[in-house]
């Protein structure tokens, strides 16, 4: 257990824990798991005021290994647990680490709620796509088609995009990065630690046992540049190794495309800028099929709006103001009653 | 109002030491109000008393029809009252439907009054009627007092110049201002009420006053061919009484438990029936530190109300039957870390949706057996709707001192039933020590009390111990992950134990009627108290050997149970269900006990239980 | 029970059961009932290849009502038990009744599942923004600060809008329309009727017990024209009743905007034409606030792509052919076997 | 290959009744498909045998740690083996982790195969050996056989040209070569194995054939210090045998239901361990008429799998523990609508998410009773891993005649287990008879067939029978909505009776070892059958007054099971829990069952019932 630290002073020693890490060699939570280690020490959040809620799955091991409060529960409640517990204590700072399995099929419905009532947590998906812990089924975000133990000859369902998912319920913060994505994957922890609402978190993970490289046509060094696009609020959409495409809109069609900067009379001016307030840009950016799009990263959507949590507390504190200190008696004794 | 003063009897009545009054009729007559006002003012008259409203199922079903009629029954005395009654003395019929639905019930000979003016042929047709039953004779059985309430009412408030819809709303209390009448109680009361009730609009103010009085002068005037009645206040222990249904005073006993504890409290809920009103009751509260969140589903209400108690809070959650099986992994994750959570079980007529308004008992072997592997917590049940009050507060203190789920078992018929209630004082009621661990020295999140075998309780927010907990096996000595044999085993017996130990911290069983030895022991749990005590009771002023004995806590069954079952040569368990506590006595303390279940989502007649002790003496 | 009916002979009154019906006098479920027993006489299914499955709820009583097979199942669960059905038996026409509770609360995973799969079943939400069974508590649609049994001072969560989580989800089939507007629903319900795949319909409807009039200010006769836009495929998104309003896209912004034409040099040529293939004007459309916009009613999106049912019936076809009659003894024997 | 020729001893080995082997190394070793091919050549020499793999929880956990180790253990005999045994005589550690794990459980003086080349400073020291164990004398009571087997392997496939770490992979062959020689055990079929399990890749066929060959030779050339074995064929009945594990045999099971049946079958699962590989296995056979849905969640998965059933086919899902419990509302509703439905629960250490790769026994109360209200269904049990094929043909057979949902409840011992198995023919097996209803005439959906209790089937589709059902309760006479009092009781007890009436459908209680009378039953279920009828044959060889009776039908119980345990002074229930079947016998017949629980993740040892067997009858 660990002991008081001051938490001006805490480093990403702070953060970790002397359990020993159980995840597949090679794993990408392994990065994930360092990068949040990393970051947590600059947000200033005193350990002890500090909450890990996890649902079930390879993913959610995480709190295992994180220094603070932490809740393993079951497999895809952990928004419920984490709604409770902000809740009950709103001073503290409530992280979630979930998978596209605990997140999405099983726990879909917590993470809606959660999301459209807008608590105060941080929820970081780790998709990978498959269902690791299980050892190797499909999952929400699968493929159509995608060969697994539990479809030999390939799934028929089509995936959702957790992204879109996150919008289509009024999700308050919604962005995208990558385990290996240090840098990138740092900024967008900050931004989720810095909002005031739901942060919600797509972590593309790579599971080298069960579904390895799943997503290296986009992350890999070589073609990162065409196949990603790095979303800045107020900045144009534009990506490639020179920096030589960017994202139009079509009047004609209402849809997003792809052009060359410069080519045939295309300028800079026809860019789209990033706007991460407008709901219909964020949906149309987590929309766009790949590989005809880059892959959007970064934060799509950002909008500041009452709390659930926040809210609630206002109503106590209402009632306090407008009815006073509890009074047991004065509520038995209330109404029709007679002495004898 | 605290006080009151009641009508001196006149000579001209009879004195009943009883009486069973049932109002009939359509979800739009205000059958449940004419019932509350008859209840406000029998317990004025310090009678005791029992009420039992039954709704249909329906919200509002279409007017006339059968399956909305609504009913409500009450059953005052000069002496103590422990159920609504079997057999109603007098049935209040507001219209066809409410005859057909209800006449079975009435005594022989009883008091039928009835609204001739709603016996038109659309609403006997409703009804199913080929004649009309005021007519065919079919009724000659009964004491017919037979009125064209419709009319009279409309003519008593026409001055008011209401609609033609509203002067009809006022029936009820014409009814009511007769039933006064007829039992010589007060108006005054009732106008008060209706003053400030419809305040807003002195028209029906005055319409409905003049309807009550109407009704009551009819009673005076009107050739009634039949006496009135005196019920006698009962003698009841001297004190502060109310009125008081099941489900507002389990709300209360949590409200309660907030204030014994200085905690605050987290209600995860989701709707349904006929739990709802709890979470109604208790969302009114919030100046009492209690938070109320109207969750997506019953699996989230519980674990948002177990994220709360991991956070140091009271976690509640409450629901009914379906609801109550949704939540049965989450219970199973507050039982493997260790946390407090209490949880009510407002019974309903199953399987599956099944009865939803109506009453069962038959979620016990759920509550004590229905989650995977070795699971066990705490399980009690109130008897009466005001013992809900302090059942709600037992299981409070039982979670945290144990830290443990604790399921309360009520049912609907507790939860709408009401009783007169001897109000107790908050600092009579018994303080809940709460301590959280601070101390990080030698510290890890499965420390137990050597005595109680609790955990020690650490939350979010304390310096120093940051931990983490869950679901999967723990380490007895470190509380961190452990798949090892023997410790699981440890565990498991440890959990066990703790479970097990609670039976040294709760009252030994008492006989609730009776000697402590004899030929037959009555065995009851939950709401069947009422009944079996007076059936009991009653058996035994005919000279029988037989005792009663109530069980509150179910799990742990109270420690001198066995020892007390082998007292008696025969145990009979009336249950509202197939015969589930008869399993568990059966199973642990090896007396043949034998079961008498009912299952009609109604609650036993005394007399059916009566006439059972009966056999099983003669036999 | 009914007797057997040649399907080109059926009538509305073929479709109606002997029970009475028990929702409350008033209640907007009695014109929605009403409307299904009129259409379903034309979609040519004999009542026996009919299913309707429904959850827990004043809505989803429907089943009791339909002449047809129905499943009047549990609390939210609708969606599941309807893709079993399909999946066991893709020759049945499948319907699902469910309500805001029951398809949004505790049904919203089903349903978003169903919606991703492509199961070819017919949803009908009827979203009357309360708990009507269960006496009055607010509803995952009702309005922030909504006062009820269970709010006495407001809820504080914030509503999803039933058809864009639909669209979040990848729904092939999102529609909108009111439980009084026979004409519209009509048609909505037959267009529903013949898309392949999840046809998802929300149906404001009035609860007249619990919430009333919720849905007055665009339902009513006075104001319908001008807060309501009947969306059309390959027609202009005007509305007003002198069709003199319209919905442009704002370039800058990149968000819709209501115009009226004729003022300041607007023509219908700057007005959006509705493409119910474009998903980004579906979800544009579906999240417009009211009443700064009027709400959108009508076939929203709609694609057609392989449904679930479809594809595992094509599986377990290929593998008939590929794999011939089952042999459980052949089967049996396979792999390392020893006689003794 | 269905037949295959064994190497006929030779004089110089000891020849032996029974050994139990064990294989552990790490994840990474590869001792899983050692222990397979190990098992695969003593089931081709016609051994009886049983098998134990052990997994880590963990996918995949880093090499070398305690909590990577990875065991295989059989137990192969000529004579009847019924477990895979307690204590190993033969013990092959890979590493140090394997060692330290796994040394306990080694037979005083047994055979201690080491890979030396493993125990480097740093495998050492993340297996928390202070110092060596091959050096310190720890292993002095034991029979140590100390090779480099790292070394001699890479020498042994340097000429295919490796990388380090493939040739380093071929370890295990080499080890296997060495314990073929030491049982005599014929190389060709491993070889064969390998050849068409490494096609694709050329060198490592010769490379692992090569190591295996080398292993062989080493112990033909090297001084072992001990000599060699041979345990005979075993005299089995006449017949096609197959090794089979029970997740495969549950699957196979339900493949033959639809053959014997003529419907098809969707299995509604969401993955969990150990239940997945019976998805698993069963999405390879669609070809059967098999549709497998991998549903969002447990409860999308249940009701997916009774939407089936209500369209015709079988409904199927398959899960373990915490699934189980969020099945249970669905299942209240396939049971208010009587629907035929087969759920498999493959039971796993609990509470909550438990012990998930470990075996227990501990679902039997949340099966029979984890429901709201009054909720009978029928619960059967698989006793070994072959028998698990007859069980789930059997709740096919008794949830489609009875038109109820049964819960076949096997665990994680069977699960992965494996044992000889007599492969029966299709046409031997019963065939399953149904019958959907198709004659509108005077149907209602609630007909019941009268012997049965079960009612008619009408599917969406036919003709004529349009009807709708749900989870309110019926009507008995019409299936219409009914809140009728007496109609629900009457519902209540037919929906009891049907079950009940089952007993009369089921196999009576056999005696399984020993008399049919006397000082001792040993009344056991599920997965303990093996250990117990062990046990209690040892216990009678040394003329102990016991018996073993081992019960398959869990709810209803057999209808003699009660006169059948008054026969015996006393009983004991040994189960992998705190104490479940003994409280249903207690309970059902007053019985003074006494519990002998074990709830450590693990099967129970023989020596363990033996001496508790004979305690019993000392005292
Ligand atoms: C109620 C319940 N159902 C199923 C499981 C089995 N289970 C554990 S994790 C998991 C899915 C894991 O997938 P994901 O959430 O993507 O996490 P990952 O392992 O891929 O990180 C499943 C099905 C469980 N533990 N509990
Ligand atoms: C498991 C379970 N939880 C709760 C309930 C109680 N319940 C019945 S219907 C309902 C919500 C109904 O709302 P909605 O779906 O909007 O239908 P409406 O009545 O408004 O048409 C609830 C909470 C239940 N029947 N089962
Ligand atoms: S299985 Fe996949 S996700 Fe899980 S730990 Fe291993 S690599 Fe990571
Ligand atoms: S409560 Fe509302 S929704 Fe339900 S039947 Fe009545 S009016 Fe309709
Ligand atoms: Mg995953
Ligand atoms: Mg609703």
């Amino acid at each position: 257990m660990s002991n008081i630290v001051e938490p001006t002073r805490l480093t990403k020693k702070d953060f970790e824990t002397d359990q020993d890490v159980r995840w597949c060699p090679g794993c990408g939570d392994y990065s994930i798991l360092a990068n949040v280690q990393r970051v947590m020490p600059e947000l200033g959040v005193p350990l002890e005021q500090m909450v890990w809620v996890s649902g079930i799955g390879c993913s959610s091991r995480f709190p295992y290994y994180m220094n603070t409060y932490g809740f393993h529960t079951i497999h895809g409640r952990a928004p419920a647990f984490a709604t409770g517990i902000k809740v009950a204590n709103p001073k503290l700072s409530v992280w979630l680490a979930t998978g596209d399995g605990d997140g999405l099929s099983i726990g879909g419905n917590h993470l809606m709620h959660c999301l459209r009532r807008n608590v105060d947590v941080k929820i970081l998906l780790f998709n990978n796509r498959i269902y690791g812990l299980t050892k190797g089924q499909y999952s929400p975000t699968s493929e159509v088609g995608k060969i697994t133990k539990s479809t030999p000859v390939g799934s028929a369902d089509q995936p959702v995009d957790p992204a879109c998912v996150a919008l289509g319920v009024n999700g308050s913060f919604v962005a995208r990065s990558v385990d290996v994505e240090a840098q990138h994957l740092g900024d967008v922890l900050r931004r989720a630690a810095h909002h005031v609402g739901t942060a919600f978190i797509e972590i593309y993970q790579n599971c080298n046992v069960f579904n390895d490289g799943a997503f290296d046509s986009f992350t890999e060094k070589a073609h990162k540049a065409e196949r990603q696009i790095r979303v800045e609020h107020g900045k144009p959409l534009i990506f490639g190794a020179n920096r030589e495409k960017g994202i139009r809109l079509n009047m004609r069609t209402l849809a997003l495309e792809v052009v060359s900067i410069g080519v045939n009379g295309v300028t800079e001016a026809d860019i789209v800028v990033h706007d991460e307030t407008n709901p219909t840009l964020a949906y149309m950016l987590a929309h766009m099929p790949y590989p005809a799009f880059p892959v959007a990263l970064g934060v799509l959507f950002a909008e500041t709006r009452p709390t659930y949590d926040g809210s609630l507390s206002e109503q106590r504190l209402g009632a306090e103001l407008k009815q006073g200190k509890p009074d047991l008696d004065k509520l038995l004794r209330g109404g029709e009653t007679w002495t004898i | 109002m605290t006080e009151s003063n009641i009508v001196t009897s006149s000579s001209a009545r009879t004195v009943l030491d009883s009486a069973v009054v049932r109002f009939a009729g359509d979800s739009g007559d205000g059958m449940q109000v004419t019932g509350d006002q008859f209840t406000a003012a029998a317990a004025l008259a310090r009678n005791d008393l029992a009420t039992f409203p039954d709704f249909p199922a329906e919200i509002r079903a279409p007017a006339g029809t059968l399956y909305g009629v609504s009913g409500f029954q009450i059953n005052f005395a000069s002496q103590d009252v422990f159920t609504p009654g079997d057999a109603p003395d007098v049935l209040v019929a507001m219209n066809p439907a409410a005859l057909k639905t209800n006449l079975r019930d009435l005594k022989r000979g009883g008091l039928l009054i009835v609204n001739a003016g709603a016996f038109n042929a659309a609403n006997l047709k409703k009804a199913g009627y080929e004649t009309n039953p005021l007519e065919d004779g079919s009724l000659n059985g009964f004491n017919l007092v037979n009125i064209d309430i419709t009319k009279l009412t409309v003519a008593a408030v026409k001055e008011q110049g209401l609609s033609n819809k509203e002067a009809h709303r006022c029936k009820n209390f014409w009814t009511l201002g007769l039933m006064f009448w007829l039992y010589g109680r007060p108006l005054e009361p009732t106008i008060k009420w209706i003053q400030n009730k419809f305040h807003k609009r002195d028209d029906l103010v005055q319409a409905n006053i003049a309807a009550l009085k109407a009704g009551h002068a009819y009673g005076e005037t009107a050739e009634i061919s039949h006496n009135r009645y005196e019920v006698p206040a009962a003698p009841v222990a001297s004190g502060t009484y109310r009125n008081i249904g099941g489900n507002t005073a389990t709300a209360w006993g949590l409200l309660a438990a907030t204030q014994l504890s200085g905690l605050n409290m987290v209600l995860g809920a989701y709707p349904i029936t006929p739990a709802s009103d709890v979470l109604h009751e208790l969302s009114k509260f919030k100046h009492f530190g209690v938070t109320t969140i109207q969750a997506e589903d019953e699996i989230a209400a519980v674990c948002a109300a177990i994220g709360a108690s991991y956070a140091g809070n009271i976690g509640v959650t409450t629901t009914s039957g379906p609801g109550m099986a949704l939540k049965m992994e989450g219970i199973g994750l507050a039982i493997a870390t260790e946390l407090p959570l209490v949880i009510v079980d407002i019974q309903r007529g199953g399987p599956s949706t099944g009865l939803p308004t109506k009453t069962e008992q038959a979620d016990l072997l759920q509550a004590v057996y229905g989650r995977n592997s070795e699971a066990p917590l705490c399980v009690i049940a109130a008897s009466t709707p005001g013992n809900c009050f302090y059942m709600a507060i037992e299981a409070a203190r039982l979670a945290l001192k144990y830290m443990t789920p604790v399921i309360l078992l009520t049912d609907g018929y507790l939860a709408n039933g009401t009783e007169p209630w001897l109000i107790p004082k908050l600092d009579e009621l018994p303080r809940i020590e709460v301590k959280f661990r601070t101390d990080p020295q030698g510290f890890h999140p499965f420390l137990r009390d050597p005595k109680t075998l609790a955990r020690n309780w650490a939350i979010p927010g304390t310096p120093g111990l940051t931990h983490r907990i869950g679901g999967l096996e723990k380490d007895y000595d470190s509380g961190h992950i452990s798949y090892a044999p023997s410790n699981h085993e440890l565990m498991c017996q440890t959990r066990a134990a703790k479970i097990a130990g609670i039976a040294d911290d709760v009252p030994e069983q008492q006989i609730d009627v009776g000697d402590e030895s004899g030929k037959l022991l009555v065995l009851g749990w939950g709401s069947t108290y009422g009944s079996i005590r007076e059936a009991v009771q009653r058996c035994r002023t005919r000279g029988l050997s037989v005792s009663h004995a109530h069980v509150h806590y179910l799990n742990p069954l109270p420690k001198n149970l066995g020892e007390l079952l082998k007292r008696f040569d025969r145990v009979l368990v009336p249950e509202l269900n197939l015969g589930q506590l008869v399993k568990l006595v059966r199973s642990q303390y090896l007396v043949p006990a034998e079961s008498f279940p009912k299952v009609q989502g109604q609650p036993f007649k005394i007399s059916e239980l009566e006439e059972r002790i009966r056999q099983m003496m003669e036999s």
